[in-house]
């Protein structure tokens, strides 16, 4: 997947992306909150490689890190979700030229509380119906017959996250509106707090958040387009067999700056390594063909 | 006489050209220093103006001001700040519960009640305070003061607006606390001697003199106190949740406009979205919020001056 | 004559007495009450991070094994950023402290400083991110320096300050002034010499407090650009920089457990920084703060 | 020298003593009392009894610790944080420092007129009845009598009444001294302890609160503070001269003024000016 | 009456300014003077003038605008916001009103002491050569010689010279007045303007300071308010009496103590106190 790759690349950057950045040893990342963890895993194994390097990583979020590559202050932009048709216009206007790169997956987890017995799988059109404001549902037994009477708590992350956008996609469509008493939190620990805390609790949240709460949490199995409920792990979110949940995390690199040395050994690195070191951060990654396949975009794009 | 001073100082004279000239650019470096406020707000004003504008063709300022609905993401986005002001008061009004009595308490305990001792080490403890990370304070209201509530109260929700209320209280104690307290100690101590001579107990001359006559101080240390609330951000958005809701029930979650800023700055909305153009809509509202707080507050706190 | 009558005096005293010893103890429990609140998070701070705490950790860069994630390159942002905040705001705040109690005429115009100044402490600090953003890293060609955000900062803290002096200035009695002027001093003289070390207690405390705000402040700083990771030190005010609460924002934002508790190790770091701070402007405040 | 001086003093206090006691009932009694200020050491073994119903002056060159002495009666002298004493104070036969003893009663008992006027920055009638309205006397009818018959028994009532509302920090100095005065006077205390309260009044003032302090020592115990020799003579029925924080005599006035006992006392009341 | 006192005034200035002219070069010519606060006018029409190398008595009432008057002097009463005035004040032969007119010089040629002790919460040492230091001079050596200097003139040395490094507000009262009129003294000024200097002093110190007005009015001019009638006459060669804010005669002291014209006068100065 790529951009706006038929603009000419020597398209000159504008006046405000600061000199330094285009010459010296420094790379300059920003962007989604989601993303850093992986890219600061990457510089930090970098960094002992190439110990002149100068890496930068900031987390301005995905929206605020676009904003930051059209006005040219960034190499490149890590993004939790695809960039969006005014940010894409609005880098056009800037006359930059940049292509979207597949860093790693995370599996968006839907969990309830550890004392939930009764759930064992659900599906797609049950989480519509539970957490649609239309759905009526306010019990466990309004989702599906034979379960506790009792009211659900509803969990979710703020409705500006990559993650809610993504949630809500998948499961409420385009018209969908989440419901209106769900408890929403900018913070995914807040919201394993909320989970962790209340017996009719349900909530969703990146995959790194349940895999280091596994004690307290449990992951509800989905039922996925062949039919079957699958539990979200490392392999089940990297073959795509956890869908519709598996979601891809992008970094946006531009490529004017693949020009400078040490952004293109940067990115060549993190492509090469991204696998490995999404999973220690939590995450899962990619299939070793997509790295591969995307390296060589990578030199075809620097000319290389 | 061994010195003659006369003549000293009219040898000094020589410097007079030098000071006048200091004494004529020394106010006009002031003024400078002064003008910079007034450059930051016309930079505020300009930076939220022209977005807020764009905001307006979109959606129309009315239903923005009368609307009781904020749900401003997806298709049936509804802008209606009437939720994001209610929830903005209801943090400021249980934060200002709790730091004003404390506060002042606690500044007429140290300026009028305790020994010099416990002043001198009390105070830049509770200054302390102020300097802890705000999302430290965040969870403390999450993980502490939360679970404390609900032993009181039984059905308290984990995200609600007493807890994060309380703990941004919390935070401005010092700030109310410290500067009263300056404004208290600067009240000469001839006047103390008038009252406690008088027969006055400790308190009375605590109240009925030493308020009265530091009053200024203290309610700048309010409306600082105050501002600062109304201004605060992460404690409310790890405590209160982020559900914009129309209501008065401390027991809710609810979210401040400062919360809704953050919210979004920091989050995933492109920019050119009519969610980007609403936190300077919003960010406006907040700031003609602010500003008809203070012309309140000036108004009253003229009518209440002591001069000494 | 006898208008005052004994009885009443006598027997109003009991209750005086009484409401005296009440209040004096509910202001007490109120001092008291703050420093609990203090003792109870210092103490959950400490348990959590103090095992974290060690050469290591002052000494590495950021990481993602918690065991190895050390708080370097936040020391010194937060040490460069509080080295431009810190004299820029206080120069700027006591400027116009002075400005607005010893030479502003009352007109329009002094209104509408006094009113902005109070309007901008309410302004939110992300507020305050966007303007840095616009003007020192945009319009002004700082870039994402430490001297923006160190502006940013300052006028982000400006008010606390322009009112904290403001009000120290204003308890000063008239008979100082007078004794001053009368020996010819000059006005600026009078200020420099009588007026500020008087009026220095409250405008270090002023000083304390915004500073401490300012430590503190992660949401303006991440807007103009800050960091969040960065594995080499600032060079200079122009440099690219992390700070204390972005790094302990980072970390209690993480999925796992250790790095929450590392963020306490962060804050134990914080708080040592600001309390050495503070002590400094502690102890001049103490030397300079005498009743009239 | 030091030590002549204790003698001389020992001396005089053992005729003095008898001499009070034979003619009337001691308000105040002072035994063996010193007082500190951090290191440097104010007031020296000062014993010392103060009439019921009597005028007392007080004289003594600058520094001599007069103002320390008055306020250590009123116990005022305990907000100056360095202060450290020792022996006993009592009033009306109860040791004022003993920890149980309540000094609110006391000070309503006694007013205190300061050396430098220190009027509360309120209003001139709020100056005047915030003593009655601390002591709980509510009623707007009664506290005006009260502001107006003291600051008439203060010779101000002429020029503040028709500016009672104005802030007391716009008055003269002699003005301000007069409000506090008037001040005092309106919880009607026992004592009267005035700080040389005429010092900066004219002769009239003067004069008026000189008739004052003469009508009201009928009813009230009085001890004044004044570097006035002739208003000393003239008014007080007991003088102490006061020396390097020593009680170096304490006679009636007339034979303090006529024939006195110390070297130093006829030295200084001798000395040329007044 | 208001009329009357007018005319009584204009009578007695005209002989008044014969005889000064006569005598002695005039260092201030005060014409017309008028001063309100706020709304309250507190100087009508001063018409005076003040001789150089003599000292000038102020006399009268309390709040008749003595020290207001002395206040305009050297323009310290512009520091109260309400202030209004007209009518001109010369000083060696400048209306020190006029625009272009440096106060700084006028303050640094006139010394002032206030009526209530004001001094710095500095150490004592650091209030006496705080004018020195104002005006330029940096040297330990001469700083300390001027400390010295002045706290002696001021009779305050022996009592504080071991103790330069305290805070001034320890000082008793009338140590803190001494230590202001040695502050005064350190700017060695032409003229200086003393607002009831001894009020708060015991006789020996006022001897003192009396003694020092007297040498210093060899080389200065002096300007004292003072109660004190035997004072006024004592030391002063010309006396102003001054009441509700007019002058109701000026003369030369020995005159208007023996002969006063106005029948006012006569009665202020022959009450029975002093
Ligand atoms: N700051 C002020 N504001 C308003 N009125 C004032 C102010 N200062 C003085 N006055 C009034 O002006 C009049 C003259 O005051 P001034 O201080 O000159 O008196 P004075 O002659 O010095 O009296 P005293 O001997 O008591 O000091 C008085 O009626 C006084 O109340
Ligand atoms: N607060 C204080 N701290 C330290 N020393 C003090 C304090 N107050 C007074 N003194 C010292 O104690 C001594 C006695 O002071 P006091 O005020 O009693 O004198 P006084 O007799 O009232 O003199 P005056 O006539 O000048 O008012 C003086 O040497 C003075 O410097
Ligand atoms: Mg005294
Ligand atoms: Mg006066
Ligand atoms: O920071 P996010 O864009 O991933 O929410």
């Amino acid at each position: 997947a790529c951009g706006n790759t038929e603009e000419s690349k020597g398209t000159e950057e504008d006046s405000q992306s600061a000199n330094a950045e285009s010459d010296g040893p420094e790379v300059v990342v920003d962007g989604s909150s989601t993303v850093f963890p992986i890219m600061e895993a990457v510089a930090e194994e970098y960094q002992k490689e190439n110990p002149d390097a100068r890496v930068n990583i900031g987390t301005s979020g995905s929206g605020g890190g676009f904003e930051k590559f059209a006005a040219g202050e960034t190499h490149i932009s890590n993004a939790s979700r695809p960039i969006k048709d005014e940010e894409k216009a609005s880098l056009e206007e800037a006359g930059i030229d940049y292509t979207e790169f597949e860093i790693a997956l995370d599996g968006l987890s839907i969990v309830v509380n550890k004392e939930n017995d009764w759930v064992d799988e659900l599906t797609v059109k049950e989480l519509n119906k539970m957490w649609s404001s239309y759905g009526d549902v306010t019990t466990w037994a309004d989702v599906r017959e034979g379960w506790p009477e009792e009211e659900i708590q509803f969990y979710s992350p703020g409705a500006d996250s990559g993650t809610f956008d993504y949630f809500s996609e998948v499961v409420l469509g385009e018209e969908g509106e989440i419901r209106q008493d769900a408890s929403l939190s900018e913070d995914d620990n807040v919201l394993v707090q909320g989970v962790t805390g209340s017996k009719n609790g349900i909530g969703y949240f990146g995959y790194a958040y349940y895999a280091e709460n596994k004690e307290q949490l449990k992951a509800v199995p989905i039922v996925n387009d062949s039919g079957e409920a699958v539990a979200p792990d490392q392999e089940t979110v990297q073959s795509g067999e956890y869908n519709p949940f598996s979601r891809p995390l992008f970094v946006y690199v531009k490529h004017s700056a693949l020009e400078n040395e040490a952004v293109y050994n940067f990115t060549e690195y993190a492509l090469k390594n991204a696998g490995a070191i999404s999973e220690s951060v939590g995450y899962v990654g990619k299939p070793d063909s997509a790295y591969e396949e995307a390296l060589q975009e990578l030199d075809s794009i620097a000319g290389k | 006489m061994t010195v003659n001073i006369k003549r000293m100082i009219d040898e000094k004279k020589s410097n007079r050209r030098f000071l006048s000239i200091l004494e004529k650019s020394v106010p006009a470096f002031f003024l400078l220093c002064a003008s910079i406020s007034v450059l930051t707000t016309i930079g505020i004003t300009l930076t939220l103006l022209v977005e807020t504008v764009t905001f307006f063709n979109r959606i129309s300022i009315v239903e923005f001001l009368t609307g009781t609905e904020w749900w401003p993401f997806g298709e049936n986005a509804s802008y209606g700040i009437l939720p994001l002001i209610t929830g903005t008061l209801l943090i400021t009004a249980i934060a200002m519960l709790v730091a004003l009595p404390t506060g002042l308490a606690s500044a007429i305990y140290l300026s009028e009640f305790a020994p010099g001792n416990v002043r001198k080490v009390v105070k830049p403890v509770l200054e302390v305070l102020a300097g802890i990370p705000t999302i430290v304070y965040g969870f403390f209201a999450l993980t502490f003061v939360t679970p404390m509530l609900q032993l009181f109260i039984k059905d308290l929700p984990i995200f609600n607006a007493l807890s994060p209320g309380i703990v941004v209280g919390i935070m401005i104690i010092p700030m109310i606390a410290s500067l009263s307290e300056d404004a208290m100690s600067s009240v000469p101590d001839s006047m103390r001697e008038g009252a406690l001579a008088l027969g006055s107990t400790r308190l009375e001359v605590a109240l009925k003199v030493v308020v009265p006559a530091a009053l200024s101080g203290i309610v700048a240390s309010f409306l600082l106190g105050v501002s600062r609330a109304i201004g605060e951000t992460m404690i409310v958005s790890v405590a209160a949740g982020s559900t914009p809701t129309l209501t008065t029930d401390v027991t809710q979650s609810i979210q401040t406009m400062t919360g809704y800023i953050v919210q979004v700055t920091l989050g995933d909305a492109s920019y050119g979205s009519t969610t980007y153009y609403s936190i300077y809509a919003v960010g406006m509202t907040l700031f003609v919020f602010t500003l008809l707080m203070n012309l309140l507050a000036q108004y009253i706190s003229r009518r209440f001056k002591e001069e000494y | 004559m006898n208008l005052v009558d004994k009885q009443l005096v006598q027997r109003k005293r009991k209750k005086r007495l009484f409401s005296n010893r009440i209040m004096r103890q509910i202001f007490f429990s109120a001092s008291v009450f703050g420093i609990v609140v203090l003792a109870v998070l210092l103490y959950r701070i400490f348990r959590e991070g103090l095992p974290y705490l060690d050469i290591d950790f002052l000494t590495s860069f950021a990481s993602r094994f918690p065991e190895e994630a050390g708080i370097k390159a936040a020391i010194t942002g937060s040490v460069w950023l509080m080295a431009v905040t810190a004299p820029v705001s206080v120069v700027l705040g006591v400027g116009t402290a002075i400005y607005l109690e010893e030479y502003a005429k009352e007109n329009m115009f002094t209104r509408f400083i006094r009113m902005n100044i109070s309007n901008l402490a309410g302004v939110p600090s992300v507020v305050f991110g966007l303007l840095g953003l616009t003007v020192f890293v945009r319009l002004m060609e700082m870039g994402r320096s430490i001297i923006a955000g160190g502006f940013t900062m300052s006028l982000l803290i400006l008010p606390i300050i322009v009112v904290a002096s403001q009000e120290a200035i204003r308890a000063i009695p008239n008979s100082q002034y007078e004794a001053s002027y009368a020996m010819g001093a000059t006005k600026w003289q009078t200020i420099r010499r009588v007026v500020l070390p008087a009026a220095l207690p409250g405008i270090l405390t002023g000083g304390i407090l915004a500073l401490s705000r300012a430590i503190g402040e992660t949401a303006p700083l991440l807007m103009i650009g800050a960091l969040s990771f960065i594995a080499y030190l600032p060079e200079n005010i122009w440099s690219g920089f992390t700070v204390l609460p972005i790094q302990i924002f980072n970390w209690t934002a993480r999925p796992q457990e250790e790095f929450h508790l590392v963020a306490s190790t962060g804050i134990i770091i914080l708080l040592f920084i600001l309390l050495l701070m503070n002590s400094v402007a502690v102890l001049i405040r103490h030397k300079y703060s005498k009743r009239y | 020298m030091m030590n002549i001086l204790k003698d001389n003093k020992q001396l005089s206090l053992v005729s003095l003593k008898e001499k009070v006691q034979e003619e009337t009932k001691a308000i105040y009694a002072v035994e063996k009392f010193n007082l500190w200020y951090g290191e440097n050491q104010a007031l020296y073994g000062i014993d010392m009894t103060i009439p019921m119903n009597k005028v007392t002056a007080i004289i003594g060159p600058s520094g001599c610790g007069k103002s320390t002495f008055i306020k250590a009666l009123n116990r005022m002298v305990e907000l100056v944080p360095s202060v450290r004493m020792n022996g006993t104070v009592t009033y009306d036969g109860e040791n004022i420092f003993s920890p149980k003893y309540k000094v609110e009663e006391l000070r309503t008992n006694t007013g205190m007129v300061f050396q430098h006027p220190n009027p509360f920055p309120k209003s001139i009638y709020e100056n005047v009845v915030y003593g009655p309205r601390t002591h709980g006397i509510k009623k707007k009818k009664i506290l005006e009598e009260i502001a107006e018959k003291s600051l008439k028994e203060a010779a101000l009532w002429d020029e503040v009444k028709d500016r009672l509302d104005e802030n007391a920090f716009g008055l003269s100095g002699g003005q301000q001294q007069r409000l506090c005065i008037a001040r005092c006077l309106a919880i009607e205390p026992e004592v009267i302890l005035m700080d040389e309260p005429t010092s900066a009044l004219d002769p009239v003032s003067t004069g008026k609160i000189e008739e004052l302090v003469q009508n009201l020592k009928k009813r009230y115990s009085i001890v004044i503070i004044t570097h006035n020799m002739q208003q000393a003579a003239r008014i007080s029925d007991k003088t102490a001269f006061f020396l390097d924080g020593q009680v170096v005599e304490h006679a009636d006035t007339t034979t303090l003024f006529s024939h006195p006992e110390d070297k130093r006392t006829e030295d200084y009341i001798t000395g040329r000016f007044g």
